[in-house]
């Protein structure tokens, strides 16, 4: 579900670490609605890019900007953007010390502001959707991974984000779990949120992206629909890349020592 | 006044004599380490055991340590010991004593925690790789341990060195003994003395503790992973 | 004089009774196992074995002390090398300290103590003195500001003394309303003075007058206290022989004014004028006031 | 055994244990104070003053109390500053524990995953907020096996406050060892009196940690 | 590679982890050059199995024969066991503190007291074969799991293991990572090495296995020959499983909020 109003603008951005160049001149628009899913090896700088978006890391050159306003290197103001800004991680970072309904109400209590009876009952809502309401007083070494992701996307959404970031959510779960998280944000896309995902599981990103962006070196190297991603990828890089994910079967029948 | 006081360090043999102390505290520190770790190793062993009985006394053993102050224990042996069973004590043996079980105990403890420390999966890939019981030990568990241990083990050596320093207080003639022996002899005419020995001595404790402190942490940091 | 005299007899009594008590066997075992039990040598052990092991005080100037050298110095060790040489052994001195003087000679960590030990009754039930070989009464040091004449000005004020010495005892029993702050070391002792952290201090009469002398500002408001108490050699309880021979050659040293020498060599240097030897030395064992 | 002479000498004991006790406890409250201020400047990086913190903790751990001890008690009077026996112990005991309780704190506030920190900020947390609300209260709950083995260990290190002439529980044995040769009556008296002081704290601690180790949050019906 | 020579056993396993069940009358037959992949959901009993099977658990009733022996709870010569059972773990197992050719070489040398020079010009051997030789003299932290995993596998070869068991070695592992750890594990099976393997990659386990073995709630359900198993599988259970790993494409443009 896209539209022509712009929420993200990414424009010549360049991040270094010392003199590693990590990202460079990347330019990514992002539309209300839109599911953008970046993919890339291992260490083409996925993450980095997400991390630059919410303002963890300063950007060396180029500029990001939300609705039209700067975001980039923004220190002052950086936590009223992050309100705007919703993230998730590969590992659970759900505050251990607290339950799951005090997790998620954290932000919009003391970030926002929010009426604590309001907030409450729109978290209660957010985690029976997610079908975790009997889990809200639950501390979260109490829940499966799969099961903290979930209270990690309702924590990230009960801010009302503008954007969501998903850098590898489903990484570190089990198969099952992975399945559980995958559907509630393929829920989500349904339903017209804007989405930033990085993610390894290239039949869930063939699901639910509007657009694949593929990293490569610290460049953009392809952006494109996922079907001619996956079907027919431009670059040699691409190809190289996607058919990690395929098997040639041994023939134990013809192969004898 | 002050700079007379400066001046008492390098009269006569002083110096040499403080230098002397110090060697009677590193002599008493070093040996009851050695004593300890050897002991504490035993005592870990024996500790990681299910058995009721020794999990008990170990366990006594050790809480009567960890809050018994090193100098009650100093008295309690030199005075106590003699009194007791008319054993004869000298203040250094007694010191010995006193740092070898004191630091047997912890020494134990920690053999106790690194050994069990050890994950699970290092056991069992031993064992699938077709090791004995026994090799596993020597192959495999033993020396990790002794990486975690050393840096604790470094570490107490440091703590012994500077409790030590109590043992003046049963006779012992080290370096705060050789000090206070300075500052008496020369009270009636540089009372100001204490000033620069205490400084002196508080000195001479960092420069042996520092270096020794920072290997253990530098040993830490690098086997940390 | 009292406490002279009640110790003095304790010790006859005491070796009276136990002379005959010392069996071969027991020699023997002392023999073998040197110090290592809690019974003394005897005089003949510690002749066999070339060596006699006296505790003496390494910190307390200038009774006993070790100097710059490193070397032991004082009055007591001028008495303690004397012995040595006509008992025909070697010395070695073992400091001590002043609380546990008496445990030294339980345990026969030592031979003898000469540690500016006083004498009283409470450790003659533990010990056995020799005669003795020097009277000291008590003195009280105090700021001029505030100078204490009498030991009862004290009261509720907080008088400065040294673990162990005759001091401490005494204004335990006798004014038990004085605070006492104790400190090991007489420097200590005298610094806290300094510091003002007691109203006056006390010690041995000489000592605190020596000391006035080289501070000003502060002063010896009461120069003898209490009675005379006198400082002996001492041994294990039972060492008679020892106890013997040490008494014969305190008698014999009297020929030759041993302590008089002895008080020139090392105590005159430290006190000066402050002291008039023969209100401290006492030759031949003989007190005569 | 002197049972007359126990009954007798009990009350200074009893006297003395007080006094231990308090000093003990303040001396904690303020190394508590100082510790937590000191891992702060070490967390926060406050310029110059965490070189001089640096130089304080290594200062503090490298050197006995009783030497520290000294140096306030006989030292510091020879350039003007004169504190009281009590004072001073419990300056000591602070010079001490705030190093301890410092490198305690530091331990607990490093243990936290900087992914903490981030998903803070990335809910729109001020970096106010994240300390507040995330980091302190974890890293406090890290730290507290750590913060009571040095509760017990500053404890302990009072008993050589009896060198600086205070009438702790050392220093009342010494003297009766000194006074009246009563060796084993007054090691026995000592000995129950650390007792009767430390092991209560000593079990309450264990407790406590254990709850935290193996209940963590929110599971403290394992316990 | 299939004949019929029977190498390994499993008669009428029952294993009990105190009063629950975790595995039920298990029977299995492998023979010589066979590769087994065991499959099922999370907490089947899939690890567990494997770890009889290496005598790391005592069983409860049945028997495993290895040729023919009995070796199911033989605690006095089961190390002598081992060394025809190679085992690779999940979690990087490789000795911290031994560097990758002593951490090879230890069994072969202490466990089977064979000749240093001759093992060493093996593991060599191997290690090249893995692409690993210039880590030789390298701790394991220096490697990336992917080079752990692929140490663990020499270190078991290198014993000359009859049968090799694998635990869902790829588990932790990134993407790629995966992808040179199980070429390895193919590469072993076209040479005709016996295996079996636990995985949760299911077009690798389609591609490398003779045989499927799908276990849940402590049974095998379904045993069968891959093509049959994803293709067609007899059992709702398999079929709910094979879901989990499907995913429906969210069609942007007809959802709509
Ligand atoms: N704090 C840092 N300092 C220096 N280099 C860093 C830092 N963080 C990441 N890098 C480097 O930046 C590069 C990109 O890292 P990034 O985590 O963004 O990769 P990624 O695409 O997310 O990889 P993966 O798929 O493994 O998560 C890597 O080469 C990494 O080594
Ligand atoms: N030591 C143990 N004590 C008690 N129960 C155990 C123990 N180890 C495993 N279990 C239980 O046995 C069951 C099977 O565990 P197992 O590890 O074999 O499953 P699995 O099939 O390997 O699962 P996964 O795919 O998650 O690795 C689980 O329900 C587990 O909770
Ligand atoms: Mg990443
Ligand atoms: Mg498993």
């Amino acid at each position: 579900m896209k539209n022509d109003e712009k929420i993200l603008e990414i424009k010549h951005l360049k991040k270094k670490y010392d003199d590693t160049v990590i990202l460079n001149d990347i330019n990514i628009n992002i539309y209300k609605g839109e599911v953008v899913v970046v993919l890339g090896p291992s260490g083409c700088g996925k993450s980095t890019l997400l991390r630059c978006i919410n303002g963890l890391e300063t950007i060396q050159e180029g500029g990001i900007y939300l609705n039209g306003e700067k975001i980039s290197n923004q220190d002052k103001k950086m936590h009223f953007v992050r309100q705007k800004i919703g993230m998730v991680f590969q590992s659970y970072d759900l505050f251990p010390h607290l339950t799951i309904v005090e997790n998620i109400l954290l932000g919009p209590i003391k970030a926002q502001g929010r009426d604590k009876k309001d907030a409450t009952q729109e978290a209660e809502k957010l985690l029976e959707r997610v079908g975790l309401l009997d889990k809200r007083n639950s501390y979260p070494r109490q829940l499966s991974g799969g099961q903290k992701q979930r209270v990690a996307i309702v924590r990230a959404l009960c801010m009302h984000p503008q954007v969501m970031l998903f850098d590898e959510i489903t990484a570190a779960l089990d198969p099952e779990m992975v399945r559980e998280v995958l559907d509630v944000m393929l829920e989500l896309a349904k339903e017209g949120g804007t989405m930033v995902i990085v993610t390894h599981e290239m039949q869930f990103a063939r699901a639910i992206a509007d657009r694949i962006i593929f990293l490569d070196q610290s460049r953009i190297i392809e952006e494109s629909t996922p079907q001619e991603f996956f079907e027919n990828p431009k670059t040699s890089r691409a190809k190289q890349f996607l058919n990690v994910f395929d098997f040639e079967v041994v023939k134990h029948s013809d192969s004898n020592k | 006044m002050q700079d007379l006081g400066i001046r008492v360090l390098f009269e006569g043999k002083n110096l040499i004599r403080l230098l002397g102390g110090l060697w009677v505290t590193l002599r008493i520190s070093l040996l009851s380490a050695a004593i300890s770790i050897v002991l504490g190793i035993l005592l870990g062993m024996v500790m990681n055991r299910k058995n009721p009985i020794t999990r008990a006394i170990t366990r006594v053993y050790l809480e009567f340590i960890r809050i018994m102050p090193q100098l009650v224990l100093l008295f309690l042996v030199y005075f106590g010991l003699t009194k007791a069973f008319g054993i004869n004590l000298t203040g250094e043996t007694a010191a010995v004593i006193v740092f070898s079980i004191w630091g047997t105990a912890e020494m134990g403890d920690l053999v106790r925690g690194a050994l069990q420390s050890i994950p699970k999966h290092q056991y069992e890939s031993g064992k699938a790789i077709g090791l004995t019981q026994l090799q596993i030990y020597c192959y495999i568990i033993i020396p990790q341990t002794i990486r975690r241990l050393l840096p604790l083990a470094i570490n107490l050596i440091t703590r012994m060195i500077k409790t030590t320093s109590l043992i003046v207080l049963i006779g012992v003639v080290e370096m705060v003994k050789v000090g206070q022996q300075i500052i008496e002899a020369n009270r009636l005419t540089v009372p100001s003395a204490s000033l620069w020995v205490y400084a002196f001595i508080f000195f001479l404790y960092f420069i042996v503790c520092y270096p020794i402190s920072r290997l253990s942490a530098c040993l830490e940091k690098r086997w940390k992973n | 004089l009292t406490g002279c005299a009640s110790s003095s007899k304790v010790t006859n009594d005491v070796s009276s009774e136990q002379k005959t008590e010392t069996t071969d066997t027991q020699k023997d075992d002392n023999a073998k196992e040197e110090t290592s039990n809690g019974t003394a040598r005897t005089l003949e052990q510690i002749k066999e074995s070339g060596e006699i092991v006296i505790g003496v005080f390494s910190d307390k100037k200038p009774f006993g002390y070790v100097d710059e050298n490193g070397e032991y110095q004082g009055y007591d060790v001028y008495l303690g090398n004397r012995i040595a040489k006509d008992l025909g052994v070697e010395v070695e001195y073992v400091p001590v300290e002043a609380a546990s003087r008496v445990e030294y000679l339980v345990t026969a960590k030592v031979d003898i103590i000469l540690a500016n030990f006083t004498v009283t009754k409470e450790r003659a039930e533990q010990v056995d003195f020799a005669l003795p070989y020097m009277k000291v009464a008590l003195g009280i040091v105090s700021p001029d500001s505030a100078l204490i004449t009498d030991a009862s000005q004290l009261n509720g004020k907080t008088l400065i003394v040294s673990k162990g010495t005759t001091a401490e005892t005494y204004f335990t029993e006798n004014y038990p309303e004085v605070e006492l702050l104790k400190f090991d070391q007489y420097s200590e002792a005298y610094n806290a003075l300094l510091d003002g952290r007691g109203d006056a201090l006390s010690t041995d009469n000489t000592e605190v007058l020596a000391w006035a002398l080289e501070n000003d500002g502060f002063s010896v408001g009461v120069d003898a206290l209490g009675n005379i108490d006198t400082i002996a050699p001492a041994v294990q309880k039972g060492n008679t022989e020892l106890l013997e021979w040490i008494n014969n050659e305190i008698v014999s040293l009297a020929d030759e004014s041993f302590f008089h020498k002895d008080y020139v060599e090392t105590l005159a240097p430290v006190y000066g004028d402050a002291a008039d030897p023969e209100s401290l030395v006492v030759e031949g064992g003989v007190i005569e006031q | 055994m002197d049972i007359q002479f126990i009954s007798k000498y009990l009350p200074m004991y009893v006297e003395a244990a007080r006094l231990t006790v308090f000093i003990a406890f303040i001396g904690i409250l303020f190394s508590v104070l100082l510790g937590f201020i000191c891992s702060l400047i070490r967390y926060i990086k406050i310029p110059i003053l965490h070189k001089i913190v640096d130089i304080y903790i290594e200062l503090s751990r490298n050197t006995p109390l009783l030497i520290q001890l000294f140096f306030l008690y006989f030292g510091l009077p020879k350039i003007g500053i004169r504190l009281s026996s009590e004072s001073c112990a419990i300056a000591g005991l602070v010079f001490l524990g705030g190093s301890y309780m410092a490198e305690a704190f530091r331990s607990g506030l490093e243990s936290i995953p900087n992914i903490q920190r981030e998903s803070g900020l990335s809910i729109g947390l001020t970096k106010m907020q994240v300390f507040l609300y995330i980091i302190l209260p974890q890293a406090v709950t890290v730290s507290i096996p750590a913060f009571s083995a040095n509760v017990i260990f500053l404890i302990k290190e009072t008993s050589v406050f009896s060198a600086v002439a205070l009438a702790d529980l050392m220093y009342v044995a010494k003297d009766l060892i000194g006074l009246y040769y009563k060796t084993d009556e007054a090691l026995l008296m000592l000995v129950m009196a650390y007792l009767v002081i430390l092991l209560p704290v000593s079990i309450i601690f264990t407790l406590i940690e254990r709850k935290m180790r193996y209940a963590g949050f929110g599971n403290q019906s394992s316990f």
